[in-house]
């Protein structure tokens, strides 16, 4: 099977569904002739014509509100914003109208969008391309938020949110776009929401992750490894819908857990991972879930962006701690 | 609080005009509808307006919530709402053209289910090109342009209008929209109602702008003002720029120059911020008189003839009334339903407990 | 001591605030001639004149960011949305400008900013009007979210809000402007952040809450005294700071607790109460902390509104649940 | 891609100059600017490109991250900040208007630390009126708007310039800010800088609007089109609008019409964009050697002069990045400092525990 990196994948994803969906398009800023800023959308222009993969003005609040417009229309937007951060200038358009025009129209008009957003540190770009916000999204019921860690899932995930009549923030990994490669099927598959992976097993305690905290807990988790720890690393996929189970079982089955995200500590969603499980399973937990994230401080620049994010070192530490920490 | 001379709201002297203060053509004028045209236009507005005395007063009564009344902009809303066809062009409403609606398609009893409380009565029947109520200012626009461009991608010659109040103009989402719109050529039409308020805020306080239609410029876009208490003068800008959108020539910027002669809603208190003074001016601008006189000097309405228009209309309301009282009231599952077309577990699991939960109350 | 309203406290609060400190002004949507939709400025821009207390024109984005501006100018704007629903317009503002602009200065610009925001539900006003959404904020570095429950807690945590060169947003219940009526002192007193307040007490399990769910919770707990449940009430009054020691001694001491909120269940600021205790008070719970909270579905339109926001009798739910569980 | 002979970026042909393309006087013009504050113009603009070639070449080592060249802008932006009195004035820049933030009082070795990535280049030191570079795009522009309005509420009389670009201005932002400076008539000049391009975004695809300058008209502001590389006319253009802001004649909208000669920025790709044919068309505008040969021609400029000039910048700049560079490097104290004036409890242990954390590595 090729080997993609992921930001091939969402390429292909893009391109095959444009190719097979004569009703999907892409809008966004530079997503025409320069093929977006990081490529993602490369020579689908050239290919798909102006009309379906259109530059727009600088402006992210109508990108998301004309896409509103555009699904009552028939057609199947894919807009992209630049980065994560600029989607708090359209954030009444996605919390307020995307998420809820179903909902408000008593589902006469359905919102097939997705809404693709890179973000996430570690790259050394500044503030607002950075930030981590999957969690304010999370209190915008009829949005669903997908975070895909692999270039497998993104394609996989990526067709599966473009098919869904329900709205999908698509949040992709900066940091994941060159450095994160895997085999990708070329024909068409997808993975559903709400399955979150094992993707190493392990018995001691179970790491949660999302997006490219993932790579980070499956190299901890070898670290740990050498130190007698054996970490089962779970996937969680898509934030909304939540596998409640899955987190659940991990939690049954090594009674010790340790969340990890790159978004600030105070209301991230590992508090929701946290809070979960211990309403699912608050008779196997053998020590509190920790939780590994960014402080509560804003994305620094560049020259301190490595003490900011969770790295080993930090995790590492927290899995010491829940380890070495004995039930009541 | 000192009154001054210069009132907010009111058609500029050079806003465009084919009526006179008393329905008469000005020199020059043609009328652009016809008699019946004229008569079921004037019937719109004449059911809106009895609309507004009888939602204010089942408001007072506890039968509805806050309701925010057409009273006074009869003509910008109905003139507007006249140049489509129903049968393939959309509307996005802010939440004060409630006739528009109507005449669109929007059944009667489904508008007063919404102001009942019911979920149902935010959704427009399959089929009626319209958008729901919009309660966030200005964000109907971005809608509207992507619709529009929707449209001509498709082929379809369907052409969008949009309203927007001159308060809600000022944000952000407006601009965006006409400047896309102009950009990518949308047949879409934005029908900016300036009628003086955005609640208590006067225009003079909104914007220092001459007029709203000046902004079309920056935009690409024609701007036209009107005089939005003049039926056949709003109707016929209307007309044109919906044939300029269907012909493929874009988007065009009406400004409607009208005034609120309610106040904002049943919550809220006029006299605060509205001398009587200028009431009383603008009272006396009221389109409806101003349509009536026209038709009876075309000899085609007469008192009789309107006091018949008049109990239909009361009857069609009061059935309308009946039908949405008669309603299966709301219940919790309604919580629950068309939040999402694939709902997740938690979701499911939320609703069968709440479900549960009002069973055994 | 006079009784007022928590809309006269906070009017009270505002007009002695800018008698004390000429730096103090008022920006808004109808602020000034009608005193503020729900007439919390009532009175003021005719005693402090139209500069100090600003109509703006109807646009969010710019209350929120010209405040930034008039705090460098020395000012100390007190911005009204009217309502939180529409910070969503201005989130861009609040969320990375008025939050950030310290740490992005380096301390060189203060941000003393406090955006007073009206919202919750029970008043059968629309979505949007209606919508919580405290949650939101909290993944903002740098603001700090008041949520006060009584008139007495309204005027000293604005006083302290307005004086604390640290953005604020600053909450307030629609349902508690003319129901909620307390002693308030007519003299100047500030309400420290950070400082959860126990507002009645109990042994058997916690009740923590914030805004009108206080009112809610002081309600539930009387009829489950009926039942024999005795329940303490913890008002968190400010999320962040978040009173990290009084959960944690709740939990301690009540061993049990159940936290109560009108936002949506997913993602709510319970989820980071719950993440907190279990953190804090692990080996002290006894039972899983419960939530009560509205469903993960958009505000609905007032004939449904009743079924969506927390009651009575979902609080005794939890509350028997809770207290009827024995631990492990 | 094929080229099109309708190039992205330029001036228009009714654009206010005072220069012609060879520098020369315009017939009937006078020059707003002495010989000195010519050659201090001259200087700064040289300087900018100084730096913009060696900015890239540091990115290049790995020694700074991203920068962003003002490349082909410095007329437009060293035109504009002269208008301005350091002592008094404001400066909000986006990000492109390094010349005009080091005339204005930025210590050159501070912004390079900006760029190398220590946080403390983001501060302006005390008494500098100037606000830091701003990443969201035209998020400044109502930041400049309040800080006018609260001097003019003071009685200060400094004045608020602030800069944006042809893609910012399609953000809502820039809507409501232009639209509130014209209503409380605040003491602001917004400079747009019209340069082509966003990122690849060519100006056509960015708004319909003949100008950008024809949106002052829809907030009742002024709004002036000048050629953006010509610094005497930028510079008039921009003492005027300062001076009517200075007597509280209120807000001015200035379209600077220029190009950027460079990419976006470092990490970008212009040759996927840009034709050859037009980035030659438009390196023949450069603004440099219209000043030079102005310079030249008043006689108070020769190669020897310049060359001079050139080592004294060079020297500028090599001292200014060893300062940055010998700078203490950052440190993780540096992710909690100064996020709140006033930090809560957790944040406190967070840093103590990263403190504690970092030393044990
Ligand atoms: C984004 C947003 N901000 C504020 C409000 C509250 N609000 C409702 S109506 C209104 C005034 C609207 O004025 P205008 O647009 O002129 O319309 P009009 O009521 O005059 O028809 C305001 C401020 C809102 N609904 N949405
Ligand atoms: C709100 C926002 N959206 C998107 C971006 C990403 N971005 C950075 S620069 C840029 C182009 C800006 O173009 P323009 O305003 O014309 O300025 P120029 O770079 O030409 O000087 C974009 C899209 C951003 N920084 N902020
Ligand atoms: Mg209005
Ligand atoms: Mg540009």
């Amino acid at each position: 099977m090729p080997v993609l990196t992921m930001v091939e994948a969402i390429r292909q994803a893009l391109e095959q569904e444009m190719e097979r969906d004569e009703r999907v398009m892409i809008l966004g800023e530079d997503v025409g002739r320069l093929g977006g800023v990081f490529r993602a959308t490369d020579g689908l222009q050239r290919r798909f014509g102006e009309a379906r993969v259109l530059d727009t003005p600088l402006a992210e609040a109508v990108i998301a509100g004309a896409s509103v417009g555009l699904a009552m229309s028939g057609m199947v937007p894919v807009p992209e914003m630049q980065f994560l951060g600029f989607t708090h200038q359209a954030f009444h358009q996605i919390a307020d109208q995307i998420a809820r025009y179903r909902f408000r129209s008593q589902g006469r008009f359905s919102m097939q969008i997705t809404i693709r957003a890179p973000f996430g540190g570690g790259v050394r770009t500044p503030e607002m391309h950075s930030d981590a916000l999957e969690a304010q999204f999370i209190q915008s019921p009829g949005l669903k938020v997908v975070m895909p860690a692999s270039a497998y899932d993104a394609k996989g995930l990526l067709l599966e949110a473009i098919r869904d009549p329900d709205p999908v923030l698509f949040c992709e990994p900066l940091r994941g776009y060159r450095l994160v490669k895997d085999e990708v099927p070329e024909g068409d598959y997808t993975v559903p929401f709400g399955k979150a992976k094992i993707v190493r097993e392990g018995s001691d305690v179970t790491l949660v992750a999302w997006s490219a905290a993932v790579q980070l807990c499956l190299r901890t988790a070898e670290r740990a490894a050498e130190e007698g720890i054996s970490c089962r690393v779970l996937d969680l996929r898509t934030l909304v819908p939540l596998d409640v189970e899955a987190l659940a079982q991990c939690a049954e089955d090594t009674g010790r857990v340790v969340v990890v995200h790159e978004a600030p500590y105070t209301g991230g969603f590992g508090a929701e991972v946290i809070a979960t499980i211990q309403e699912e399973a608050f008779y196997s937990l053998e020590a509190p879930v920790a939780r590994v994230a960014a402080p509560d401080t804003p994305y620094p620049i560049a020259g301190v962006e490595e003490w900011y994010i969770p790295n080993e070192e930090r995790v590492l530490k927290a899995l010491r701690r829940t380890v070495g920490t004995t039930g009541a | 609080m000192t009154s001054t001379t210069i009132f907010e709201g009111g058609a500029d002297a050079d806003a465009y005009r084919v009526l006179d203060a008393n329905g008469v053509l000005l020199e020059g004028a043609s009328a652009p509808l016809s008699s019946e045209q004229l008569l079921e236009a004037f019937r719109w507005m004449l059911l809106s307006r009895t609309l507004d005395e009888r939602a204010v007063s089942l408001q007072r009564q506890g039968r509805i919530g806050t309701y925010s009344a057409v009273y006074g902009q009869e003509a910008s809303v109905v003139g507007s709402a006249l140049a489509l066809d129903p049968s393939r062009d959309w509307i996005f409403p802010q939440y004060r053209e409630l006739p528009a609606l109507l005449r669109h398609g929007m059944p009667l009893s489904t508008l007063i289910l919404y102001y009942v409380g019911n979920p149902l009565g935010a959704r427009p029947p399959d089929g009626v090109r319209l958008a729901p109520i919009q309660i966030s200012l200005a964000a109907q626009l971005p809608h509207a342009v992507g619709l529009a461009l929707g449209l001509k991608m498709q082929g379809d010659d369907g052409v969008v209008m949009t309203f927007c109040g001159d308060g809600a103009s000022s944000e952000g989402d407006f601009h965006e929209a006409l400047n896309l719109a102009g950009v990518v050529k949308a047949p879409v039409i934005f029908v900016l109602q300036n009628n003086g308020y955005a609640i208590s805020t006067p225009r003079s306080k909104q914007s220092a702008a001459p007029s709203f239609a000046a902004r079309a410029a920056g935009y690409g876009l024609p701007g036209v003002v009107v005089d939005g208490n003049d039926l056949l003068a709003v109707y016929e800008v209307a007309r044109d720029a919906v044939q300029r959108a269907r012909a493929g020539e874009g988007a065009t910027l009406i400004e409607s120059q009208t005034y609120r002669l309610y106040p904002h809603n049943t919550a809220d208190d006029q006299s605060r911020y509205v001398s009587p003074e200028e009431l009383e001016v603008r009272r006396g601008e009221d389109p409806i008189p101003r349509v009536r006189n026209h038709l009876e000097g075309l000899g085609v309405l007469d008192a009789a003839g309107e006091a018949a228009m008049q109990r239909s209309i009361d009857e069609e309301i009061s059935t309308a009334i009946a039908d949405a009282e008669a309603h299966a009231p709301a219940n919790v599952t309604q919580v629950f339903e068309h939040v999402y077309a694939n709902p997740w577990s938690r979701v499911t699991r939320q609703r069968d407990e709440f479900v549960r939960d009002a069973e055994g109350l």
